[in-house]
């Protein structure tokens, strides 16, 4: 306990998570303080592709186990099961509709790469390992989520679902995932050859990039917040922070069941206990027009993100340590 | 100079619509289109901007000048993909230079 | 495809003053608008480019639709944020779908 | 409020003609114009769109308000800017506040 | 004085001096070389987050004395002090209007950051040690001139300025002053500690970076200076090389009774030599419409930015050196 | 032989060509991977600044020899010649009209600055040296072989051309000549002071952006396919890669008459094998006209651009080698 509490505070007072306060503070009191579109996703182009690149490299390393595959399939196993729980969760916790509610159900399922990245990147500063491939199962939990939350829906009959073939290459094709998957072949195709001759611009600045990013994302999420004052009740409040536990105690199980080390067990954690708000909310954009906007994306950014970022990473951590003996 | 009379429809709507709004108006008959970006805006569903967001929100303008005696099928076709979605459609009458274009 | 008569008011404003109109079109009871970003123009006060600027300089250019009957209140309360400062407010007749958005 | 019958013409043009556009439209006693970014399009060349684009490619729009009487003057130095270029031109009825900016 | 030119000539070749006259020349011969207002705003953000954290650093490191509050409490009195003077002299010097004379005024009592990040590079550079808290006086004197000008101009009863809530919120809460403090304070929590994080990302590559966005500053005031020939006579040309005289001396002063290191004498003479030209020209667009913009952005960053970059900060330097002995 | 093949082997499987390959994937399987625009031009201006500097340290090192003259002569003489040749074999090759075969003419006698940079990459990962004024030949041959193109037209008779002073300006002082020259000088009046300052920025991180930048290039490239789909017959698709081999000869020629280093006519040969998508297609808009754009571009960005990127440069450098006994 004691441990977890001054890795929590290491953690909350690492330079990441203020910027992300910082942000966080600039958007509701609302100072004019925004980074352009442009840089915010060149920003994150950076980061999926470093994340990626090194997880291949780790894979070179190490040789593809049988690890590779049945952790992909625990990884889509859980997406496309977790939107169910949220799903019976929201109903008994909140008054949304079946469509709100399936909707907020998908972005539960799947992941946010950006969790991910900073939960590595803690684990990198305390010399925790992790398995390499752990890129790749993120990337396999982005979409099969989509398609529960669907089924979810049409099952109630509330509203046609529209999953033309166009829909299904804008999910499985998403920027994303195709920058994260295509730079963890590249890492594991280049291997160490390949890190040496671009190590100084993806390893040494990664943080500090990491930093920035957050602090766009606070400023994201404060701005959300803010404009849908009053949209969340505070039954999906508490959805929010309850979610994300679940998620991590299945991850949990998952992780053990897969018998990954420390670090590839809290990782899974993280991933369950994430919720999208890039590839999710443009493909509910498309297949449930109806639902709202601003209860998903409250909810999973406003609420969840920082909830993670702040708590529950350093918490999955501590208890992926004390149950591996870590 | 020759002018010739046209329409000008603009359509205001959702970024992961764009495509099949798009597919929509050349199924319909459109010979062309512009689309402009969109910074931000108010509507039923809310405010909001696109500054700083990371994923493919935010809305773009599409506009589209079109022979006069096309405006019903392109109305048909817009609304179809537009009906259920945030957006809204505005047509205006104007003047175009080498209608041939059209 | 029914449509409505409708107006199309078109606001090029400095950027700074962006929040103070629409605030203002609120007030107005303006139900909607939709910002667009401009690259650079030309004026009165001469000419400008946004490449490069680092400030929150430039200008922006707010599209308004609404009905007919409502654009006085509309003007009234552009007006009064665009009266000393650099900026140009256009209207012309539209007709909208959806009638029941605006 | 007091508004002044104008014109709105609107010049979708190729970005490495903006600068020759703007010029022309200058000489041509053309007081004011404002030039917003397009993000792609499509027309009898083909479709395209700005990402990714490293030269300065892609098109832009110029909206130009102005004095009906000077609409002929325009179109003129317009035309011979576009003639041979990909582009389209649009002109449509509107009302100007402080018609003495034009 | 031999020191003074020998410096002077280090600095005039320096790559972020050279970068700067290369975008000038760029922009003068009507190249239609660019840099993307997105990007320029992104290395923005990254300039002030890392002098910001840098600073804070500092602070963490030596820990805060008196001296902290006393500097900043000098920052506001300078910042509001320079417009009375600034404005004397634009009126005797210049015939430019009271609305457009205090609109000048309000520039040359708030800051340049990018001057002000400069100079610092160049104290680093030739190993001159400063007070980590400059960076938190240099947000301190961002506003309070904006408040002297207004002030100026409703005493002469032209122009009701307009002060309203949001106006207050903007300025004390713009995207510098918030990042600038901001990341300052994210310095001083995490320290060392943080530093070592973030170093290769915010500390090496530093310079390159300046050398960029230098570039782009060189475009802007060369296409300033390109649109609005002619706006200027010869008595605000003047004014442009003799303000930030005048800042540098009362900087200098206000340097020496704080009691300031070599380093810190010489940023406190920056910053008052230095005139603004972000913060400043949108508060006055909002509060002081009637003011032309072709005359402050001319003069602040056509004239006087270049002035200083070039000649003043050499200058500055060399006398703080001087006069504390450094 | 064997040694070229492991070359080109080593080349194809470095981080940049994967990931120019994964942008080409991701464009022609309709993802929605992109690159901002502005990110893309922020990279572009990188990349241009690091190779220009550090070609003008280069000089600064060894001294301008007479060589910087000879070879910039050599360089503008297979701009202006090259077109020329070009237009033969695509008359030969294909139906083009005279208009459109003369601007894709003018894009091979120009040359592409992306190739050239990673052509000098892999140089430098091989630890062939190279002389440091080839990035000043790479400036000179951008615009000759426009005048070339339009003197083929006018002389046709096939439409006025229109070189107005205008675009003789735009053409000589586009963005990328201005920068390239501009950073090459600076590189050259700053010299190893300069370099140690701001090497961390252009030096460690090139590799690293260039991967990213081939990523946006490859997502360019590939729309541009699948946009021109039926676009190039048969006999324009053998000059998109004959064409190169020519031009190559040629400045292996030019380069052995030179006397330039392995790595000097390496890049020669690179340079001369090359064809422009920024500057010519821009001045092909305004002098042009009537000449098709998708023609040009889908030849030089889809067809040369990825030939030279995987087979031309490492078979290139394996001829140099060959040729010099370098
Ligand atoms: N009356 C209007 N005038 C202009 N744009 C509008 C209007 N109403 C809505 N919009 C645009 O359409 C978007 C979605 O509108 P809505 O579906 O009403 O939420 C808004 O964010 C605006 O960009
Ligand atoms: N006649 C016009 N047509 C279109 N835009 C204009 C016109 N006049 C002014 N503008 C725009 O409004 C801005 C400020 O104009 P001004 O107040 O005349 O300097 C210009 O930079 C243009 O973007
Ligand atoms: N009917 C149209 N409506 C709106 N924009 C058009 C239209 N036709 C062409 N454009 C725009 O003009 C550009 C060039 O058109 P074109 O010369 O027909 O290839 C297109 O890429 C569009 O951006
Ligand atoms: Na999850
Ligand atoms: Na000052
Ligand atoms: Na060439």
């Amino acid at each position: 306990m004691q441990d977890i509490l001054s890795l929590a505070a290491d953690n909350l007072l690492s330079p990441m998570i203020l910027c992300f306060a910082l942000g966080l503070f600039a958007a509701l009191a609302r100072s004019e303080l925004t980074v352009p579109e442009a840089a915010a996703k060149a920003l994150s182009i950076y980061l999926l592709f470093a994340i990626g690149f090194k997880g291949g490299v780790a894979v070179a390393d190490h040789g593809v186990d049988g690890g590779l595959i049945s952790a992909l399939l625990a990884g889509v196993m859980l997406s496309f099961a977790l939107p169910f729980v949220a799903f019976g969760l929201l109903r008994g916790l909140t008054g949304l509709s079946v469509t709100d509610a399936a909707a907020v159900a998908a972005h539960y399922g799947s992941i946010s790469i950006v969790t991910f990245v900073t939960a590595a990147s803690v684990l990198t500063s305390q010399g925790i390992a992790s398995e390499g491939y752990m890129v790749a199962v993120a990337a396999a939990m982005e979409a099969p989520a989509i398609i529960s939350a669907l089924w979810l829906v049409s099952r109630a009959g509330s509203g046609a679902q529209r999953m033309d073939a166009d829909l299904w290459r804008e999910i499985l094709l998403n920027g994303s995932i195709v920058l994260l998957v295509g730079s963890f072949v590249i890492g594991m195709v280049t291997g160490q050859d390949g890190m040496v001759r671009i190590e100084s611009f993806i390893v040494s600045p990664f943080q500090g990039v990491l930093c920035l990013f957050l602090l766009d994302m606070g400023l994201v999420a404060g701005r959300g917040l803010r404009a849908s004052r009053g949209v969340l009740t505070a039954g999906a409040l508490v959805f929010g922070v309850v979610m994300p536990l679940v998620g991590a105690l299945a991850g949990l199980a998952a992780g053990l069941l897969l018998g990954l080390s420390t670090g590839g067990v809290a990782l899974m954690m993280v991933l369950a206990a994430s919720a999208s708000y890039i590839a999710v909310p443009a493909a509910m954009r498309v297949a449930l027009p109806e639902a709202n906007p601003s209860i998903y994306l409250t909810l999973s950014l406003g609420v969840t993100f920082p909830f993670n970022l702040t708590l529950g990473i350093p918490a999955y951590v501590a208890v992926a340590q004390a149950v591996t003996g870590g | 100079m020759q002018t010739h009379a046209a329409k000008r429809v603009e359509i205001i709507i959702e970024a992961p619509m764009q495509g099949r709004l798009t597919d929509a108006l050349t199924r319909a008959g459109v010979t062309g289109y512009t689309v402009l970006p969109v910074l931000g805006g108010s509507g039923r569903s809310g405010e909001w901007t696109r500054e700083g967001q990371v994923g493919r929100g935010g809305m773009v303008a599409v506009v589209c000048l079109i022979r006069p005696e096309r405006l019903g099928n392109l109305l048909d076709a817009a609304f179809t993909v537009v009906e259920r979605h945030i957006g809204v459609v505005s047509v205006s009458d104007c003047e175009v230079l080498r209608a041939e274009r059209f």
